[in-house]
C-alpha cells in the first residue's frame, strides 16, 4: 500500500505521521494503527486515541473546516470506544455501552472497508501503468475508403448548432452538496427495538421471529431487533425454541408480567 | 457442419476481420463484426479469440484484445519503447492516489454520488471526481431519487484504459473486505440512506 | 555479419516494426523507421520486404505496401468488400454527440488546439477530431505560434452543411458565457493539480 504504513516515523518521537500521500481521518488512524503494530480491539487503542486526539487538536482552526469537522467525529468515537475499554470488563448493561458498542463497528467497518479500497485503487494504479504501454489502432481512413463514407447527416439548424455550443462551452460549477454521511448517529438504536421486542413479547407471551420483525421498515430494524432478543436472553427474560435448523424461530416470554 | 467445414469457415473468416479491424479506430463488438464479414457471431467470436493467440503465439508486435466490450488492435507491451518514441502523447499523467481510491469507490459503488465516496473516503471529493470526469474516466449518471445528489458512474474509457472488457472483470473486492465487514458494511449503507 | 546474425536481427526488428506501423497515421520511410526501432536502415529495409511478403503468403487481411517510399499497413483488395459494407454501414453517416459538441468548440473558438478542446470538453478529444476531419468538417490550420500545437478550424463544407454562406452568419452566443478565459484557466490549474 502507498498510503498508509512505510512512511511512519520510528517509535522515539511520540507523535510524528508522515505518511506520503495523507489525505484524512481514515489515513491517519490506519497509520496509527500500523503503527503500534496492534489489532484495532486491542487495549492500545487507547494510545491511538490520544495521539489522534492530539493531532484533531493541532489541525485547530487553521484547517479546512470540513476536513476538520471528519476528524472530530472519528475523534469522538475513539473517545467513546477508549471510555468503554476503562469500564470494567464483561459486562454490557448500560445503553450507553451499547452506543459505544454501535459506533465502534461502525467505526471498524467503514476502516476496513476503507482500507479495501485502498487496495483497490493499488491495482488499478499497477493496471494502468501495464496499459500505459499498449497504444490502440486508430489511424485515419485510407483514402479509396474516406471517399465511400456517407455524407453527415446534418440536419441541423444554425440556432440549434449555437446551442449545442453553449451548453458545451458554458462552465459547469460544482454544486455544492449538503452531505450527512459522516455523521454516524445510527437511525435505529438497538435500546428503543429491545423495548419494542420485550413489549410485544410481555403482551402475547410467545412469537415467531418472524412476527417480531414482521413490521420492521428495513433490515437495519430487524437486526437491532434481533439484538435485542440477545439482550433480553442474556437478562433471562426470554427463552428460544427451535424444531430444526433454519426452521421458524418461536420466542417465549419466561419474565414477570411487569416491567423491572 | 463436420470439423473441416467449420475450420473452413474459419480460415475464410480471418483475413476478412484482419481487413475490417485495420480500419476500425474504436473497439467493434463480435456481433457488428460478424454482419460485417458475414459470418455467424458464435464462428466469428472463435475466429477472433483464436486470431488473438496466434498473434501472441507469433510473436508479433502487435495484440489483438477485446476491451470495452468490443475488439481492437493495441501494440504489445513489449515494444512500447519504439512506440512511444514514435508517439510523445503526455496525455497519460498518473492519477495521484486520491484520485485512484476515488475511481475504486465509483467503480465498486456505481452509481454512486459524492457524498457518498466521501463518507467511504472520510474526505471531500469534490475536487477529485471532477478531476476524474475531465479524465473521462468518470462521468455523471443522472440524479438520485431520494436525495436528488447527481450520480457517477465508469465509462468506457475506463474499461480501456484499465484493459478491461467489461466491468465484469473487476477484481472482487470481497477477499478484501473480512467476513464481519460486509454485514457491517450493509449495515452501514443502510445507516447512511436512513 | 554472418547470415544467422542478420536473420536473428531481423526477428529481434520485425514486431518492433509490426508495433510502430500498426499506429503510425502516415506512410513512414525505412530511415524513420530504422531511427525508431534503432535497427541499421539496410536490415530495416530488408526487414520491411520480408514482412510484406509473408504477409501475402500467409493470406493475411492486411498488407504493408510501400508507396511513394513510404511504408503503411492498408487493408487487402481481395477483402474490400467487407471493409465496404463496414464503411458504409449507418453509423457512419450520423455524427455522435460527441463529435458535435466538439465540433461547436471549434467552430465557436477557433483556430483551436486539440488540448483546448480537450479541457473545454472534458475528454480526450483526438478520436473525434480525426472523424470531422475525416468528415471534411474540419481542417488543419497551422500550429500555435508558442506551443506549437496544431490548430484546426471549420471548413467551407462545414459552412454548406450547417447553411452558412458564412462564419460570420454563425449565431452570436457570447453573451450566455461567463469569462471563458478564466474558466480555462481554472481547468488547466485543475488538471496541473492532480
Amino acid at each position: 500500500m502507498t498510503a498508509v504504513p512505510t512512511a511512519i516515523a520510528p517509535a522515539p518521537e511520540p507523535f510524528a505521521v508522515h505518511l506520503d500521500v495523507f489525505s484524512g481521518p481514515f489515513d491517519l488512524l490506519l497509520g496509527l494503527i500500523a503503527k503500534h503494530e496492534l489489532d484495532i480491539t486491542e487495549i492500545a487503542l487507547s494510545q491511538v486515541t490520544d495521539e489522534f486526539i492530539a493531532h484533531t487538536r493541532r489541525l485547530g482552526a487553521g484547517g479546512d473546516l470540513e476536513q476538520t469537522t471528519q476528524f472530530l467525529v472519528v475523534a469522538a468515537t475513539l473517545l467513546d470506544l477508549k471510555a468503554a475499554k476503562l469500564l470494567p470488563r464483561g459486562e454490557v448493561e448500560d445503553e450507553d455501552d451499547l452506543a459505544v458498542l454501535e459506533a465502534r463497528d461502525l467505526l471498524f467497518a467503514r476502516l476496513l472497508q476503507y482500507r479495501a479500497f485502498q487496495q483497490v485503487a493499488d491495482t488499478f494504479a499497477q493496471r494502468l501503468t501495464v496499459e500505459e504501454h499498449r497504444h490502440p489502432r486508430a489511424v485515419k481512413l485510407e483514402p479509396r475508403f474516406a471517399e465511400l463514407l456517407p455524407e453527415v447527416l446534418l440536419t441541423l439548424t444554425p440556432d440549434q448548432f449555437a446551442e449545442i455550443a453553449s451548453r458545451t462551452l458554458a462552465p459547469r460549477p460544482p454544486q455544492p452538496e449538503l452531505t450527512l454521511g459522516h455523521m454516524y448517529t445510527p437511525a435505529v438504536s438497538v435500546r428503543e427495538q429491545t423495548d419494542v421486542v420485550a413489549d410485544l413479547l410481555r403482551t402475547a407471551t410467545s412469537m415467531t421471529f418472524r412476527a417480531l420483525v414482521a413490521d420492521a421498515p428495513d433490515t437495519t430494524t430487524t437486526v437491532a431487533r434481533f439484538l435485542g432478543l440477545l439482550n433480553l436472553f442474556r437478562d433471562g427474560v426470554v427463552g428460544f425454541d427451535q424444531a430444526t435448523p433454519l426452521g421458524e424461530l418461536h420466542v417465549r416470554w419466561t419474565g414477570g408480567a411487569t416491567d423491572e | 457442419m463436420n470439423d473441416l467445414a467449420v475450420t473452413a469457415e474459419r480460415l475464410a473468416l480471418r483475413p476478412a476481420l484482419e481487413a475490417v479491424l485495420m480500419v476500425a479506430d474504436e473497439p467493434l463488438d463480435h456481433v457488428t463484426l460478424a454482419g460485417v464479414v458475414e459470418g455467424p457471431p458464435a464462428v466469428v467470436l472463435d475466429t477472433l479469440h483464436e486470431m488473438a493467440s496466434s498473434y501472441d503465439h507469433e510473436e508479433r508486435g502487435f495484440e489483438l484484445r477485446s476491451v470495452a466490450g468490443g475488439w481492437r488492435y493495441y501494440t504489445r507491451a513489449r515494444y512500447a519503447s519504439a512506440v512511444e518514441r514514435f508517439v510523445l502523447d503526455g496525455q497519460h499523467a498518473r492519477l495521484t492516489p486520491a484520485a485512484l481510491e476515488t475511481l475504486a469507490v465509483v467503480a465498486y459503488r456505481q452509481p454512486i454520488s459524492r457524498g457518498r465516496v466521501s463518507a467511504v473516503r472520510g474526505v471531500n471529493v469534490d475536487g477529485v471526481i471532477r478531476t476524474l470526469v475531465t479524465r473521462g474516466l468518470v462521468e455523471e449518471a443522472g440524479t438520485d431519487a431520494e436525495t436528488g445528489a447527481v450520480l457517477y458512474r465508469t465509462t468506457g474509457y475506463f474499461c480501456e484504459r484499465l484493459g478491461l472488457s467489461s466491468l465484469e472483470e473487476l477484481p472482487a473486492i470481497a477477499p478484501l473486505l473480512p467476513d464481519v465487514a460486509s454485514f457491517d458494511l450493509q449495515m452501514q449503507e443502510e445507516l447512511e440512506l436512513s
